[in-house]
């Protein structure tokens, strides 16, 4: 009885996970989504802490599991609640790797339940039959085929996603040696190799391999996302979020248990997807992101690769803020830049000043400016500028004939137009801000220097565009003064 | 082959499950629009944590006298759990921002 | 109450298959631009002529003097067969004037 | 073994039912689409044919078999080829109720399988553990349910599918009396009510209400189509498609046959929101076509409803040929009264010549125009009318600004300017050929008589508007003759 009740808490789990899924995929029910998906996992965790039982047997130690769950609760309420919204891309991650970790630690719990019978009787067969029932009848290889799976593929997910969680908070910093590639294949075919081999022939003696195996996965994890340019780390993280999903799915299918296992499939699908849309976004090949071809080597100031050329001109802060007061349409695009001087204050103050002259200012937002999807989203709305003020791309290209200055704040790529004009650029292709349509481009930003892509910006020698060089904090604060002192 | 053959049969169920699990992720969010691309996948991040049943059952299940399962047990709850609760958490904050949203 | 939970555990996987299939098959035209209402209409209406399997195991299975099985087989093979025939060829010549379509 | 490749052979066959779909609803894929489900169809036919086998059993009776389906084959192909691009809805309505009262015929056979025990002895108990082992131990009860929805979903598909062909190649003409639909709800009731009552308590003596059961189906089926508008039998056909699906579904549950199920679950799914986007695309409810608003009661000519409002200015055919032979750019907006008077070729003709002539002439097609969704397509392709010729709504409405001449042949509904003006409207809402933007509108119809939705149409009224009254083919065939004597 209690068995079937648990079936169907599990049912609904899987169920509330694709709709809340779905929901997720829509700005109108997306936070809904969220909700209902967490309802479906709350019904299937305490299904399982209640009513699950093997061979008639109910589960023990309650006292662990709650307060194991309490600890988790808590903490991971905290952090979550905590963190600044910039901040949220770390979180992620470091929660992705904890799923990771999850996933293999039970693979070595459950291998350890697995080979004690070996350690006693070598005979294989004595124990293949053991395991028959005890394992909802999978037979032993299957076993343990799943158990190495959920080991690599979770352990690989944890270490990648703590090099990952690293990276955006600044603490590891790109590093990849020759032949790194090579490198990273060679390991890969090792633990397969390994894993197989234990598979085939496997006994008490030679059991440590399969810490061998857990060792060499962590290290893979990490030389996988080591060379990755920090600014791809986004799409990073939804691969190893897939994998996650994967792994899980491998506990899905050691406990026979439905819920994980769609869950994880769900997952690992979704995922796989969503890391290709991630990438046809900024228009780049997965493979291109993971071999990291401009990703890591270019990104960033100093990136290489700029050749002066032409020539651009300068504007002062106070023909600027002239210009913009008396200005009757001023459309903000806001990048990267933005970001990384934590700027946005600043920039919700200058917006509501010029608003209080009559300028209708709106802001423009390229839908992968910055360094994560929704990054401007986040940005702005921690500086609780409003919704109704941000306009996506389509809109923001209409209304730019009509606009008589564009303030461009630390972006850079998302506003190139070699993304249009030339196919020989990496970002050809590219949907981006025509702020050229408007009367009037005033770029801020530190130099001359390239963005992400490392490439070179015509926009900023074209003759409608003035140059406000300063870091974009420090730039609008003087200009909010000037334009007070007006 | 041959094995591999009866394998696909005895197993048919979970592989239809399987295979038609991924037609689900794949065909749901096929139209998720960029500026979602975020949330989405914290979202997913937070399902995953599913696996956090395993970690429970490993726990429920373990000896009274078997520590190495009894700790690893715990800290995958633990894990598990701070994946779950810390998943969906995030993820609710960052759709805030979306609460106005018109469409 | 008590016997429907327990039909469902029974049936479980079937259960799964059914509503993972009935999500797959929602989402999977939810994008069909109107214009191919009709070719969709009529590509699905070939494929539930999968109808005709049952037809051809009745047919095979009926005993040679169980006249009724073998006529009513018979009959279900042939409309089966309409069914599968006449659907995908119906269809593919609705879908050549597409063929030109520039998507 | 032989058993194992069945299993995959279906495997194959779902996967193909699924991407084939997928494909079928992107025109890009769509043909080859056809082709993918079309071949998965073949492996799991053929894989029954020859791998099938029950307890051991190979199935016999192959010539039969054989035969059967060589029959099937010849007919249903030379029908699908000889048939008329535009009367191509009946056929796939046919076709529908071929595969419904297909799955009625399996019920049939299986009761009677099912019920020879009975017939022997009367102990329920008996039989019931016989089938057990017999039948996957599916058990009886449920055995029973399932031939029963079978039989039932089967049949009423059938009766419906043959009553929509009959209507659409007009034999059957719209028919409904008081209380229809009170009817029709007690006809449903009585044939659960007897099915319930089969299922529980089932033994030789009852065993004919099963027939019954199959007469009632019939009956609903045919009283569930015959008050339903004849122009919204694209609408009934999609849903009985989807009915069918669903018995084809219990035919899978019947012999636990995995490419039955899935299949016709897809189809079920698949079809139920099919028939719902195809209503919203004419913006009703589903319920509103079931019922039959206006669907039914004032379709085509003769509609009520009409009250004579405001002057509307003729145009002679003269002047019409002038108009349009000096137009530089031209638009044709066929509709419902094209295909009725069989007017395509004719209409082609005027295009041609107008080209000739150095006028560029396009179409603008409505996403509903005619009776079925591309029904537009279907009759121009027909005459083989250029596809690059035709306009979707949407880039037709870009053109009409630029365009001299509007010429609407037999089209009211879809350019009825009420539909975005007038909320009381039953059409308020349907997206519209926005006609009016261009400099002149000629409008051919018979009479001031409303279109499909019975309703006035304020655009014949306007200034801009001069009507040219006749049926289309004869009006077109005199305009070519005008034309060529300029
Ligand atoms: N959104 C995503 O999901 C995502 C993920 C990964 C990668 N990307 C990529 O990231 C790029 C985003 O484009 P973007 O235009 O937003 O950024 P960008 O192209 O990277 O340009 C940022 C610019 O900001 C300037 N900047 C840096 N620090 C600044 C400061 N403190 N004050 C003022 N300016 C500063 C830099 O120039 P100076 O050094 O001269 O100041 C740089 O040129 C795209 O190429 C996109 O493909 C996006
Ligand atoms: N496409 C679909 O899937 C579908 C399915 C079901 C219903 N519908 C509905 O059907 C309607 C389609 O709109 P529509 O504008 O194409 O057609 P319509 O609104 O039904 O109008 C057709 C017009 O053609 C005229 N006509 C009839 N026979 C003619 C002939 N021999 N020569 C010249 N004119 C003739 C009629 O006026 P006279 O009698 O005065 O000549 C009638 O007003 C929409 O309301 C749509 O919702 C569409």
């Amino acid at each position: 009885m209690e068995l079937n009740v648990l079936t169907l808490c599990y049912l609904i789990g899987s169920v509330t996970f694709i709709i809340g899924l779905k929901m997720l995929s829509n700005p109108a029910s997306a936070r809904k989504g969220n909700l209902v998906a967490a309802g479906g996992m709350a019904i299937a965790i305490l299904g399982t802490i209640f009513l699950y039982e093997e061979n008639g047997r109910k589960l023990g130690n309650y006292g662990w599991i709650f307060g194991g769950i309490a600890i988790g609760t808590v903490v991971g309420f905290l952090a979550a609640r905590k963190v600044k919204m910039t901040a949220m891309p770390e979180m992620v991650s470091l929660f992705n790797g904890m799923g990771g970790a999850c996933a293999a630690l039970i693979s070595i719990v459950e291998f350890n339940h697995f080979r004690e019978p070996v350690s006693k009787l070598t005979d294989f067969e004595e124990i293949f039959r053991e395991l028959h029932m005890e394992l909802h009848n999978s037979y032993s290889a299957g076993f343990l085929v799943i158990i190495l799976a959920g080991l690599i593929i979770g352990s690989v997910s944890f270490a990648g996603s703590m090099i990952a969680w690293g990276k955006l908070n600044g603490k590891v910093k790109d590093f990849s040696f020759k032949g790194q590639h090579i490198f990273n294949i060679v390991l890969m075919i090792a633990i397969l190799g390994l894993a197989t081999y234990l598979v085939i022939d496997f006994n008490a003696s030679n059991a440590y391999l399969f810490y061998v195996i857990f060792a060499l996965s962590l290290l893979y994890g990490i030389f996988f996302v080591f060379p990755i340019g920090g600014a791809d780390m986004p799409v990073v993280i939804s691969l190893l979020n897939s994998f996650t999903g994967v792994a899980a799915a491998c506990g899905g299918f050691l406990y026979d248990n439905k819920v994980m296992l769609t869950g994880g499939i769900l997952v690992g699908a979704a995922g796989t997807l969503l890391t290709i849309l991630m990438c046809k976004a900024m228009n780049r090949s997965l493979a291109n992101v993971l071999i990291g071809s401009f990703g890591g080597s270019k990104a960033g100031p100093g990136g290489g690769g700029t050749k002066e050329q032409g020539l651009y001109k300068e504007i002062s802060l106070s023909d600027t803020a002239v210009v913009m007061s008396y200005a009757s349409k001023v459309m903000i695009v806001p990048g990267y830049g933005l970001a990384v001087a934590q700027a946005q204050h600043a920039c919700h103050e200058l917006e509501k000043l010029l608003e209080e002259k009559g300028v209708n200012v709106r802001y423009a937002i390229h839908p992968v400016a910055g360094r994560m999807p929704g990054h401007m989203n986040v940005l702005l709305a921690e500086a609780d500028v409003s919704y109704e003020k941000l306009m996506e791309m389509e809109q923001a290209n209409e209304e730019f004939p009509t606009t008589d200055v564009v303030l461009i704040l630390g972006a850079n790529d998302v506003v190139n137009p070699a993304a249009k004009s030339d196919p020989s650029s990496p970002i050809y292709g590219m949907p981006i801000l025509d702020v050229e349509l408007a009367k009037n481009v005033i770029v801020n930003k530190r130099s001359m220097k390239p963005g992400y892509a490392g490439i070179e910006n015509d926009l900023f020698f074209r003759p409608k565009t003035s140059m406000l060089f300063g870091d974009a904090k420090k730039v609008l604060q003087d200009l909010i003064a000037e334009i007070k002192s007006l | 082959m041959n094995s591999i053959l009866s394998w696909i049969t005895e197993n048919q169920q979970i592989i239809y499950i399987v295979i038609l699990m991924i037609f689900v992720g794949i065909e749901v969010i096929g139209r998720v629009p960029s500026v979602l691309h975020t949330p989405l996948m914290s979202g997913a991040n937070a399902i995953h944590g599913v696996v956090i049943i395993g970690a429970i059952i490993v726990m429920g299940k373990a000896e009274h006298d078997n520590y190495l399962a009894l700790i690893l047990g715990f800290l995958a709850v633990v894990l598990g759990t701070l994946n779950v609760v810390g998943g969906f958490v995030v993820t609710d904050r960052m759709l805030e921002m979306f609460k106005k949203k018109k469409k």
